[in-house]
C-alpha cells in the first residue's frame, strides 16, 4: 500500500472525527449561532460514549451516549447565547472549559477500561474497487453515518421546508417572526442537534477510532471544526471536502514517516488553517461573504 | 428608510422585539429588573455557580466546604501561593487587556493565544541570538519590542483584513491562533531545537543575564512589574487618553465616528496593534520571567481564558486585571483540590466556567436595562 | 400538496366574487399614544372589496403607526377592527395574516440570501413540508402572469432591483392568502416606469377583489387609482371615506398640510443679504444606492446671511444633499464652492475645517454614540482634530457651559448619558453644538425635530441670528410653515431634483405643496 | 503534537485525583481520602510525586503511582502525596509549590520535561529536595537535587530479540514521542537486539510529538501496520491505544514502562517494566537520613543490570515467544547482568559511519550522546 492510498485512508478515518462535529456546526452557524464550544462537545461526546460502552459493552449504545452529553453541552450553549442573549463567543469557550473540567473529573475513572470498539465494516463490493474501496468503504459504521448525514444535509437543505426555515433563520430571524415562525426555539434546537453530532465525533475517536478515554482527547478537533465550517463557505460538500483535507493533513506526517520520510508536521498542519483564511479572504472580497447574515451580526456584537 | 416615524425615536419599540414575543409575555428576567437591580441579580447568580459547583465536589465525594477552604488555602492564604497567582496572571491579563481594547473599537479579538505565542516566539529568537552577549536591560528591551512587534503584526493581520478586505475579525483572530501554534512548533521541533535539549522540542535557553530578575528573593520577577506599568498605561490610554475616546466613538457607532471626522480604519487597525502589542508583551514576560525557553505547552491557552476575563471585566482594564487575577487564583487553587481531596484538578475548569456564565445568563436582563 | 396550485386559485376566483357593497374593513376610533404623543386618534376608515382606499398625510401624521396596528405589530389603546363583519383581535402578525391581511412593508421584509420561490415558500407554506419546487414556482409564474408581477422565481433576491423585490413582496402576500393589501408608500423606492407597472398590478388586484390600502402622500397616485381618501394630520383624523372625484387637489394638499400660517419670524426676509455667493451647489449628482434616491444635477447657491429652505416631502434626495454639502458623502459628479473655494478633500472633518457645519438628519444613526455623556459628545465634535494625547473632559464640559447659557437652549445635565435621553434632549445638545460658533455655512436638517413649542421657537431665533451674523443657512425641513417663516428662498426637492426654487415672500403653501407632489416628467 | 496537547494545560488543569486507587474510581463515586497515611508516632515526611499524565494510564505514570503507593506503604514515617496529569511547562512549579504548601520536604518530578523547572525549583527552595525522573544534569549539583534513571535500554535489547524472533515480515515498528538520548538508546538498542536473532530485522520509526497522545498513537500505529510492520513497540507514556491498534490487525506487541499483558494477552511478547519502589525507598532513607547532599542519589544516579538495581526489568514473556527463544532471551540477561553491554563495538549508523568502534564498550555519559540510529533502523530523526 503506497503513502499516498494510506494517507487518504488515515484522512478519511481521522477526517470523520472533524467531519461530524464540522457538520454539526454547520448547522448551528446556517441557524445564526457560532459554537466555539464544538470541542467541549465533541469532549463530552466521547466521554459519554465511552463511559456508555463501558457500562453496557455496547459500542453502539455509546453513540447515543455520546449524541445525548454532546447535545447537552450545545444545549446550555443555545440557551445561553439565543434566550439569555449571552455572547455567543464567550458563551461557546465557557462550554468548552465546563466540559474540560467536567470531563476530566467524571472520566477520572474510565481512564483505560476496556471496550470492544466499533467493528470495522467492509461494504461488499464497493471495498474491492482499488484505491476507492480501502479509502471510504473500510470503515466503521460512524464514517457511513457520515456519507449520509452529508446527502441528508445537502437534501434537506436544499429540498425541505426544514431546510428554508434554518437558512432564513440564519440570515434574518426577525423575518422568520413575521412569518410566523418561531426563530429562537429554530436556533436552539439547530445548535443542540449540530452539538449532538459533535458528541458523535467525539464518539467515534473513543469507541470509534482510537477505543480508549484520555483527558482532553479530542486535542483540538473541535477547533478544527469551527474552522472547517468556514472554509466551506457553509456549504456541506465542502465542509466534506474540508474535513478530509484536514484529515489527510493530520495523518500524513505518520504516514511519512512510517515510509522513512522525516518531515516536519507542523508547517503542514498551519496549511489548512492558511487555506481557510485565504477562502474567507477571496469570499470576503469578491462582495460580501456567504456568512449568514445573522451570524455576521452576532461575531460583530461587543456588548 | 424606515417604517417607524422619525419624530419619535425612542418610542416606538422596534420590530425586532417581534421574534421574542410570546417569550416576553410569561415571566421575563428583565422584568423582575425593573423591580430589583444588576448587582444584586448577578451576586444571586454568583452564589448560584458557587453552589453547582459545590454540586460537583459533591457528587465526586467531597465536602464542598472543604473544598473551598482547599481552594483558598492553595490559592491566596499564604505568600509562596499568591506569588503564583501574580505570576500566572501576567500572561493572562495582558491578552486579556489585547481583547478589551480593541473591544473598545467594537472589534472582537479572539487571537489572545496567537498573539501570546508570536509575542513569545520573536522574544525567543532576539533573547536566544543575542542575550548572551549584550547586558541584561538591552536584552529585555530588545525581547520586549521584538515580543510587541510580532503580537502587534498577528493582530494586525486580522485588523487590515477587517478593514480593507471586510474579513470578520473574530474569525480570522481565531484562525490565527492555530496558525501561531503551529510556528512555533515548527521552529521548536527542528530550526530552533535545542541541541543540548536532548532531543525535547524546545528551544535553546535564554542566558541567565537575559532572563528577568527576581524582585527582592520572591519568586516575582520584574515581569510583574512590566505588566502593572502596561496595564496602568493601557488603562490611561482607554480612560484617559484622546486615542481611547476615539475608540469608543468607532466602537459606539461608526457613523457618529464618521461624521465627526475620525479616521476610522485608522483607530480600527491601531487598536488591534496596540491590543496585539499587549499580547505580544504577555508572550514576551512568560518567556523571559517564567519558562526561558519555548515549550510547546508555553501558553497554556491562557489566551482564550484572557477572553473570558476580559468580557467578565467588560473590557474595563481594571476590572479586567481583576478577573485575570481571579482566574489565575482559581486556576492555583486546583492544586489545593487535588492534594486534599484527590479530585482531579481540572475541577477547577467547571468553577471558571460557571463563574463567566453567571453574567451571560444575565445578558439579556443586561442588555435590556441599557436600554 | 399536488393541487396547491388549483386551490389557492380558486380561492382568488372567489375573492372575485366578494360582495362589493359590503364593507371588507372597519377600522373604528382607533387611539394610539406613546408617551405624550397621540399617534392615532380616533381615527376611522372603511375598505371594500375590490377598493383601492388611500391612506394620506404628511410624514408623521400616524399612517403608519394605523398600519402597524392594523397588522398586529402594536397595539391600539381603543377602538375597533372588524373584518368581513366580524369583530377581531389583531395581536400578531400571524393572525393577521390568516386573518387574509398581507402587508407590503416599506422596508421589504425578504432574505435576500434566499431564491425568490423560498422567500415565497418560507411566507405561505406552500409546497409542503418536502418543497415542490416546481410546484411552488408554477404558483408564481401564475400569479406573475394574472397580475403582470414579472419576477424570475430562481432569481437571489439580492440580485433583484428594488422594484422586483416588490413584486416580491407582493405575490408573497398574495399566494399567503391576503384579501385586504396595505401597501405602505409602495412608490417612494419606485422609478416611475415601476410606478406605472404597479399601478397596473394594483388594478388587475381590484379587479379579483382584493381591498388594498395604498398609504401615500402622492397626489398623482391617488388620481391614478384611489376609489376612496382618506386623510391624516398628527394622529387626527382630518378626511373620512371620501370618494376621491370629489376632491380637488388643492383640497387634498390643505387637509394634509394644514392651512394656518404662522406668524412671520424672518421680518427682513429677502432682504439684506449680500449679493455674493457664499455657498454654492453645481450640478451635484449621486447614483442612488440601495436605499433612498440619488440626486440628479442639483444646482442652487445661498448667499452671505441668507437663509435657503429646502423643502420636499421625506426620502425625495434631501438627506443626500445634507450629506453632501456637510462632507459625509461624496458626489458622483458636481462641485460644492464655499467662498469660492471648492471643497475637494473628502471628509466630514475637512468640511467643518473649512467652516460648513451641519445638524444631521438622523439623530440616532448618525450621532448619538451609546454610552457617551452629553460632555463626550460635545468633546467629540469638538476636538476631533486635537493632537493631545489627554482627553480633556473637563473643558470640554466647560465649554459646553459657556456655549450654552451663551446660546440659551436648556441642556440636560452634561454627565447624563446622551443616548437614554429623549429625542428633544438630543436634538438641543446638537443645536447648541451647531451654533456655538459662526460659520460660513451651516447645513440644518429638521431643526425642530422632536422639540417643544418654546424651544422651536428658539431655535429659529437661532437660525435667523446665525443669518443676521453672516452665515449661508440651508434649512431643511417638511415642515413648510418652518420653511415660509424662516427663508428668504425655497427650494422645492422632489425625485432628487429641485422642482423649483422660489422667493419665501411671494409663495405660499399650496404652491409648494403642489411642487413637492410634482411627479418627475 | 497538535493544538490539544496545549489545550491541554489550560489554567486550572492541575492534575487528577491523588488517591482514588486504580479501577475503583468510576463516574458517580468517588473513592476519594486525603493522602495516604499510615498511623505513626513520629511526624510524618511529606513526599510528593507529580505525573504528567494519568495515573491509570498502563504505561510510565501507572508504574509511578503504583511505586509511590508501594512507598506509602511500607515506610510508616512517609506521608505521600501525589499529582497527576501535570504538564510539562511553569504549571510543574505551580504544583511543586502547592506541595510546599502541603508540608512536602521531598518531591519527585517524573516527568522528563520537568528538568529545568525541578532543578530551579530546588535552587529556590533549598530546604526542600527535589530529585528528578530521568533527566541528565551535566554541570554541578545544587545539594539539594538529584537525578536518577535506570539502563533502560537493557531491557529494551532483550524485548528486541523477542520481536526479531516473531517477526514474519522482518518489519519491527517503534512509536516514539521524542528524539531524546533515551529514546535514541532504545530504538538502537531495540534494532540490535533484533538483529542479533534475526538480520533481516528492519525497525521503522514514527515520533508522535507527545508523550500521551492517543490521537497521534493511532496514526502512527496504523501507518506502520498498513506499512507491512508486524510487531509494534513503543516509548510513550500510555500503551493502551498503541496495543489496542497491534491487536486488532493481529501483530505483536513489546510493552514499555508497565506490563500491560492484560490488554492483549496473545500478542503481548514481553516487555520492560520498572519497578520504582525500591528506588524511591532508597532516596527517601537517603535524606530523612540527612545524608543526602554528596551522597549518590546527588548526582546522575543510574541504575543497571550490572550492579542489579536498574529499575527497569523484563516482563513476562507471552505465549508467542517460544521457550528456545524465551531460554536464550533470559541468558542474554544473565550475560548484561554480570557486565557485559548493548553496545559494544563494533555498531554503525544508518549512513555507515561507526557509532561505537569495535571492541569499545562506551560509557554510560557516550551513550547518553548517541545521536543517530543504527543501521537496520528506517526512518529519521528530527533534525535540528
Amino acid at each position: 500500500m503506497n503513502g499516498i492510498e494510506q494517507s487518504l485512508i488515515g484522512g478519511v478515518e481521522g477526517g470523520t472525527a472533524i467531519l461530524l462535529p464540522s457538520l454539526g456546526e454547520l448547522i448551528g452557524e446556517l441557524s445564526g449561532v457560532i459554537n466555539l464550544g464544538t470541542e467541549g462537545c465533541m469532549l463530552a461526546g466521547a466521554l459519554g460514549a465511552y463511559a456508555v460502552a463501558v457500562t453496557t459493552g455496547s459500542a453502539l449504545l455509546g453513540i447515543l451516549g455520546g449524541i445525548a452529553a454532546g447535545a447537552f453541552f450545545g444545549l446550555i450553549h443555545s440557551y445561553l447565547s439565543v434566550y439569555r442573549k449571552a455572547d455567543q463567543l464567550a458563551s461557546g469557550l465557557v462550554v468548552w472549559f465546563l466540559a474540560l473540567g467536567l470531563t476530566s473529573v467524571f472520566g477520572t475513572g474510565y481512564v483505560n477500561d476496556s471496550i470492544t470498539p466499533l467493528t470495522i465494516i467492509s461494504i461488499p463490493g464497493l471495498s474491492k474497487i482499488p484505491w476507492i474501496g480501502p479509502i471510504l468503504f473500510k470503515h466503521d459504521i460512524l464514517v457511513y453515518l457520515s456519507y449520509a448525514l452529508v446527502v441528508a444535509l445537502v437534501v434537506i437543505l436544499k429540498k425541505t421546508r426544514l431546510g428554508l426555515l434554518l437558512r432564513a433563520t440564519g440570515e434574518r430571524p426577525e423575518v422568520v417572526g413575521v412569518a410566523g415562525n418561531r426563530p429562537a426555539l429554530v436556533q436552539l434546537i439547530a445548535v443542540t442537534l449540530g452539538a449532538g453530532l459533535a458528541g458523535i465525533g467525539g464518539a467515534q475517536l473513543s469507541v470509534g477510532y482510537v477505543g480508549n478515554w484520555f483527558n482532553d482527547m479530542t486535542s483540538g478537533y473541535g477547533f478544527i471544526a469551527v474552522a472547517v465550517v468556514l472554509f466551506a463557505s457553509w456549504k456541506p460538500a465542502r465542509v466534506m471536502v474540508g474535513a478530509y483535507l484536514f484529515g489527510v493533513v493530520l495523518a500524513a506526517s505518520s504516514v511519512l514517516q512510517a515510509h522513512g520520510i522525516a518531515v516536519n508536521q507542523y508547517l503542514l498542519d498551519s496549511l489548512p488553517y492558511l487555506a481557510t483564511l485565504i477562502a474567507l479572504i477571496a469570499v470576503s472580497k469578491k462582495g460580501g461573504s456567504n456568512a449568514p447574515e445573522a451570524l455576521t451580526r452576532a461575531l460583530t456584537d461587543t456588548t | 428608510m424606515s417604517i417607524f416615524s422619525p419624530l419619535a425615536p425612542k418610542q416606538d419599540p422596534p420590530l425586532d422585539d417581534l421574534v421574542n414575543h410570546e417569550v416576553e409575555k410569561k415571566f421575563s428576567w428583565s422584568n423582575l429588573y425593573r423591580s430589583s437591580n444588576m448587582t444584586f441579580l448577578l451576586i444571586l447568580t454568583y452564589i448560584g455557580s458557587f453552589f453547582l459547583f459545590g454540586l460537583v465536589a459533591l457528587a465526586r465525594g467531597a465536602n464542598p466546604f472543604g473544598v473551598f477552604g482547599a481552594m483558598l488555602q492553595s490559592s491566596v492564604l499564604n505568600v509562596g501561593s499568591i506569588e503564583q497567582v501574580i505570576l500566572r496572571a501576567v500572561p493572562i491579563s495582558l491578552a486579556a487587556l489585547a481583547v478589551a481594547v480593541p473591544a473598545r473599537a467594537g472589534l472582537v479579538n479572539v487571537g489572545g493565544e496567537g498573539q501570546l505565542i508570536m509575542g513569545a516566539v520573536a522574544a525567543t529568537g532576539i533573547g536566544v541570538a543575542i542575550g548572551a552577549s549584550v547586558p541584561g536591560p538591552i536584552a529585555w528591551v530588545a525581547m520586549a519590542v521584538a515580543g510587541a512587534i510580532a503580537g502587534a503584526i498577528w493582530a494586525g493581520i486580522s485588523g487590515v483584513l477587517r478593514t480593507k478586505m471586510g474579513a470578520n475579525e473574530a474569525v480570522t483572530t481565531l484562525l490565527m491562533n492555530f496558525v501561531a501554534n503551529d510556528v512555533m512548533l515548527y521552529l521548536i521541533y527542528q530550526p530552533w531545537r535545542d541541541k543540548f535539549s536532548s532531543g525535547q522540542p524546545q528551544s535553546q535557553p535564554l542566558a541567565q543575564s537575559a532572563q528577568l530578575p527576581a524582585l527582592f528573593g520572591s519568586q516575582l520577577n520584574l515581569g510583574v512589574v512590566i505588566a502593572l506599568v502596561l496595564a496602568v498605561v493601557t488603562w490611561y490610554l482607554i480612560r484617559k487618553s484622546h486615542w481611547g475616546f476615539a475608540l469608543r466613538v468607532v466602537g459606539g457607532n461608526q457613523e457618529a465616528a464618521r461624521r465627526a471626522g475620525l479616521p476610522i480604519n485608522k483607530l480600527l487597525i491601531s487598536s488591534m496593534l496596540v491590543g496585539g502589542s499587549l499580547a505580544g508583551l504577555g508572550g514576551m514576560l512568560n518567556l523571559a520571567g517564567l519558562e526561558y525557553q519555548l515549550v510547546p505547552g508555553i501558553t497554556a491557552s491562557f489566551g482564550y481564558v484572557a477572553f473570558l476575563a476580559s468580557w467578565l471585566g467588560r473590557h474595563d482594564p481594571i476590572k479586567v486585571v481583576v478577573a485575570s487575577l481571579v482566574f489565575s487564583a482559581i486556576a492555583l487553587s486546583g492544586n489545593g483540590i487535588q492534594l486534599g481531596f484527590g479530585l482531579d484538578g481540572s475541577i477547577v475548569d467547571v468553577l471558571l466556567a460557571l463563574i463567566v456564565m453567571a453574567p451571560l445568563f444575565l445578558s439579556k436582563t443586561r442588555k435590556a436595562a441599557a436600554k | 400538496m399536488v393541487d396547491s396550485a388549483e386551490i389557492d386559485l380558486t380561492r382568488l376566483e372567489q375573492d372575485a366574487k366578494l360582495d362589493s357593497t359590503k364593507n371588507l374593513l372597519e377600522v373604528f376610533k382607533i387611539c394610539k399614544t406613546f408617551g405624550t404623543l397621540r399617534a392615532n386618534h380616533d381615527v376611522s376608515f372603511t375598505l371594500k372589496a375590490g377598493e383601492v382606499h388611500a391612506l394620506l398625510g404628511e410624514n408623521g401624521a400616524g399612517k403608519s403607526t394605523l398600519m402597524k396596528i392594523l397588522y398586529g405589530i402594536q397595539k391600539a389603546d381603543s377602538g375597533s377592527i372588524t373584518f368581513m363583519g366580524k369583530v377581531v383581535n389583531i395581536d400578531s402578525p400571524a393572525i393577521a395574516r390568516n386573518l387574509g391581511l398581507g402587508m407590503v412593508f416599506q422596508d421589504l421584509r425578504l432574505i435576500p440570501a434566499l431564491t425568490v420561490w423560498e422567500n415565497v415558500a418560507l411566507h405561505t407554506k406552500l409546497g409542503g413540508k418536502i418543497l415542490r419546487k416546481n410546484n411552488i414556482c408554477e404558483l408564481i409564474d401564475q400569479a406573475s402572469q394574472r397580475y403582470g408581477l414579472a419576477v424570475d422565481p430562481n432569481a437571489k433576491v439580492g440580485d433583484l432591483s428594488i422594484g422586483e423585490w416588490q413584486r416580491v413582496e407582493l405575490i408573497k402576500v398574495l399566494l399567503a392568502g391576503a384579501k385586504v393589501l396595505i401597501l405602505d408608500e409602495p412608490t417612494s423606492v419606485l422609478a416611475p416606469q415601476e410606478v406605472d407597472a404597479l399601478f397596473d398590478i394594483i388594478r388587475r388586484l381590484k379587479n379579483d377583489g382584493v381591498g388594498i390600502v395604498i398609504i401615500t402622500h402622492k397626489l398623482r397616485e391617488v388620481r391614478a387609482i384611489a376609489d376612496r381618501v382618506s386623510v391624516l394630520r398628527g394622529g387626527k383624523q382630518i378626511l373620512c371615506d371620501l370618494p376621491a372625484q370629489d376632491i380637488t387637489n388643492d383640497d387634498l394638499v390643505k387637509a394634509m398640510v394644514g392651512e394656518f400660517v404662522n406668524p412671520i419670524t424672518n421680518s427682513d426676509r429677502g432682504s439684506g443679504s449680500s449679493s455674493q455667493s457664499t455657498l454654492v451647489a453645481l450640478d451635484l449628482t449621486l447614483r442612488a444606492h440601495g436605499e433612498g434616491t440619488g440626486l440628479k444635477g442639483v444646482d442652487f447657491d445661498v448667499k452671505s446671511g441668507e437663509i435657503l429652505g429646502i423643502a420636499g416631502i421625506a426620502g425625495n434626495g434631501q438627506r443626500e444633499l445634507a450629506d453632501l454639502l456637510t462632507g459625509a458623502r461624496m458626489a458622483d459628479r458636481g462641485d460644492i464652492e464655499l467662498k469660492g473655494q471648492r471643497l475637494t478633500v473628502a471628509g466630514p472633518k475637512h468640511y467643518r475645517m473649512a467652516g460648513m457645519l451641519g445638524v444631521v438628519a438622523d439623530p440616532i444613526r448618525e450621532f448619538v454614540v451609546p454610552g457617551l455623556t452629553v460632555a463626550e459628545h460635545a468633546a467629540l465634535w469638538l476636538a476631533t482634530s486635537s493632537k493631545k494625547l489627554r482627553f480633556d473632559i473637563g473643558s470640554a464640559t466647560k465649554w459646553l457651559h459657556q456655549v450654552a447659557d451663551r446660546i440659551g437652549l436648556p441642556l440636560a445635565p452634561s454627565s447624563k448619558r446622551l443616548d437614554q435621553l429623549s429625542g428633544g434632549n438630543i436634538q438641543r445638545v446638537i443645536l447648541t453644538l451647531a451654533f456655538a460658533d459662526p460659520s460660513q455655512g451651516l447645513v440644518v436638517s429638521y431643526p425642530t425635530r422632536g422639540l417643544d413649542v418654546r424651544t422651536a421657537e428658539m431655535t429659529h431665533g437661532l437660525l435667523i441670528d446665525a443669518r443676521k451674523q453672516g452665515t449661508a443657512v440651508v434649512l431643511i425641513s417638511e415642515d413648510i410653515d418652518e420653511l415660509l417663516s424662516l427663508s428668504d428662498r425655497i427650494a422645492v426637492i422632489s425625485h432628487g431634483r429641485i422642482s423649483g426654487l422660489l422667493e419665501a415672500k411671494n409663495t405660499d403653501r399650496l404652491e409648494i405643496g403642489r411642487l413637492m407632489t410634482q411627479e418627475a416628467s | 503534537m497538535r493544538i490539544g496537547s496545549k489545550l491541554r494545560k489550560i489554567v486550572g488543569l492541575v492534575g487528577a485525583s491523588a488517591i482514588s486507587m486504580i479501577g475503583l474510581a468510576s463516574c458517580g463515586s468517588s473513592s476519594s481520602a486525603s493522602g495516604t497515611t499510615t498511623a505513626s508516632a513520629t511526624p510524618a515526611t511529606t513526599v510528593g510525586f507529580i505525573m504528567v499524565g494519568s495515573r491509570s494510564d498502563y504505561g510510565y505514570n501507572q508504574a509511578v503511582y503504583v511505586a509511590s503507593q508501594t512507598v506509602a506503604k511500607d515506610m510508616s514515617n512517609v506521608k505521600v502525596i501525589t499529582a497527576d496529569n501535570i504538564p510539562e511547562n511553569d504549571s510543574v512549579t505551580q504544583t511543586m509549590q502547592a506541595m510546599v504548601n502541603s508540608g512536602a520536604k521531598i518531591i519527585f518530578a517524573t516527568s522528563y520535561g520537568y528538568f529545568p523547572y525541578a532543578e530551579k525549583f530546588a535552587v529556590s527552595h533549598p530546604s526542600i529536595t527535589v530529585l528528578h525522573q530521568g533527566g541528565y544534569l551535566a554541570g554541578k549539583f545544587p545539594p539539594n537535587f538529584g537525578t536518577y534513571w535506570g539502563e533502560a535500554f537493557e531491557p529494551v535489547s532483550l524485548g528486541g530479540m523477542a520481536a526479531g524472533s516473531v517477526t514474519k515480515s522482518n518489519k519491527l515498528g517503534f512509536v516514539y514521542a521524542f528524539p531524546i538520548p533515551q529514546t535514541i538508546q532504545n530504538i538502537d538498542a531495540f534494532e540490535l537486539g533484533a538483529l542479533s536473532v534475526n538480520p533481516n530485522a528492519k525497525t521503522y520509526v514514527v515520533n508522535t510529538s507527545n508523550w500521551c497522545d492517543p490521537l497521534k498513537q493511532k496514526e502512527a500505529a496504523t501507518a506502520l501496520l498498513s506499512q507491512g510492520v508486524d510487531v509494534l513497540t513503543q516509548h510513550q507514556d500510555c500503551q493502551a491505544t498503541v496495543i489496542g491498534a497491534a491487536k486488532a490487525a493481529g501483530a505483536y506487541v513489546v510493552g514499555y514502562h508497565y506490563d500491560a499483558s492484560s490488554l492483549d494477552p496473545s500478542g503481548w511478547l514481553t516487555g520492560s517494566v520498572w519497578n520504582w519502589a525500591p528506588v524511591y525507598t532508597n532516596i527517601i532513607k537517603t535524606v530523612l537520613s540527612g545524608h543526602f547532599a554528596g551522597s549518590i542519589y546527588n548526582t546522575n544516579w543510574v541504575g543497571t543490570f550490572a550492579t542489579n538495581n536498574n529499575p527497569l526489568t523484563l516482563a513476562p514473556f507471552g505465549p508467542a515467544v517460544t521457550s528456545t527463544m524465551s531460554t536464550k532471551i533470559l541468558a542474554e540477561e544473565a550475560k548484561l547482568k554480570s557486565g557485559s553491554s548493548v553496545f559494544t563495538g563494533p555498531i554503525y549508523c544508518q549512513d555507515g559511519s561507526v557509532l561505537v568502534p569495535a571492541g569499545v564498550t562506551p560509557t554510560y555519559a557516550q551513550i547518553n550522546n548517541f545521536s543517530c540510529l543504527v543501521k537496520g533502523v528506517v526512518g529519521t530523526l528530527p533534525q535540528s
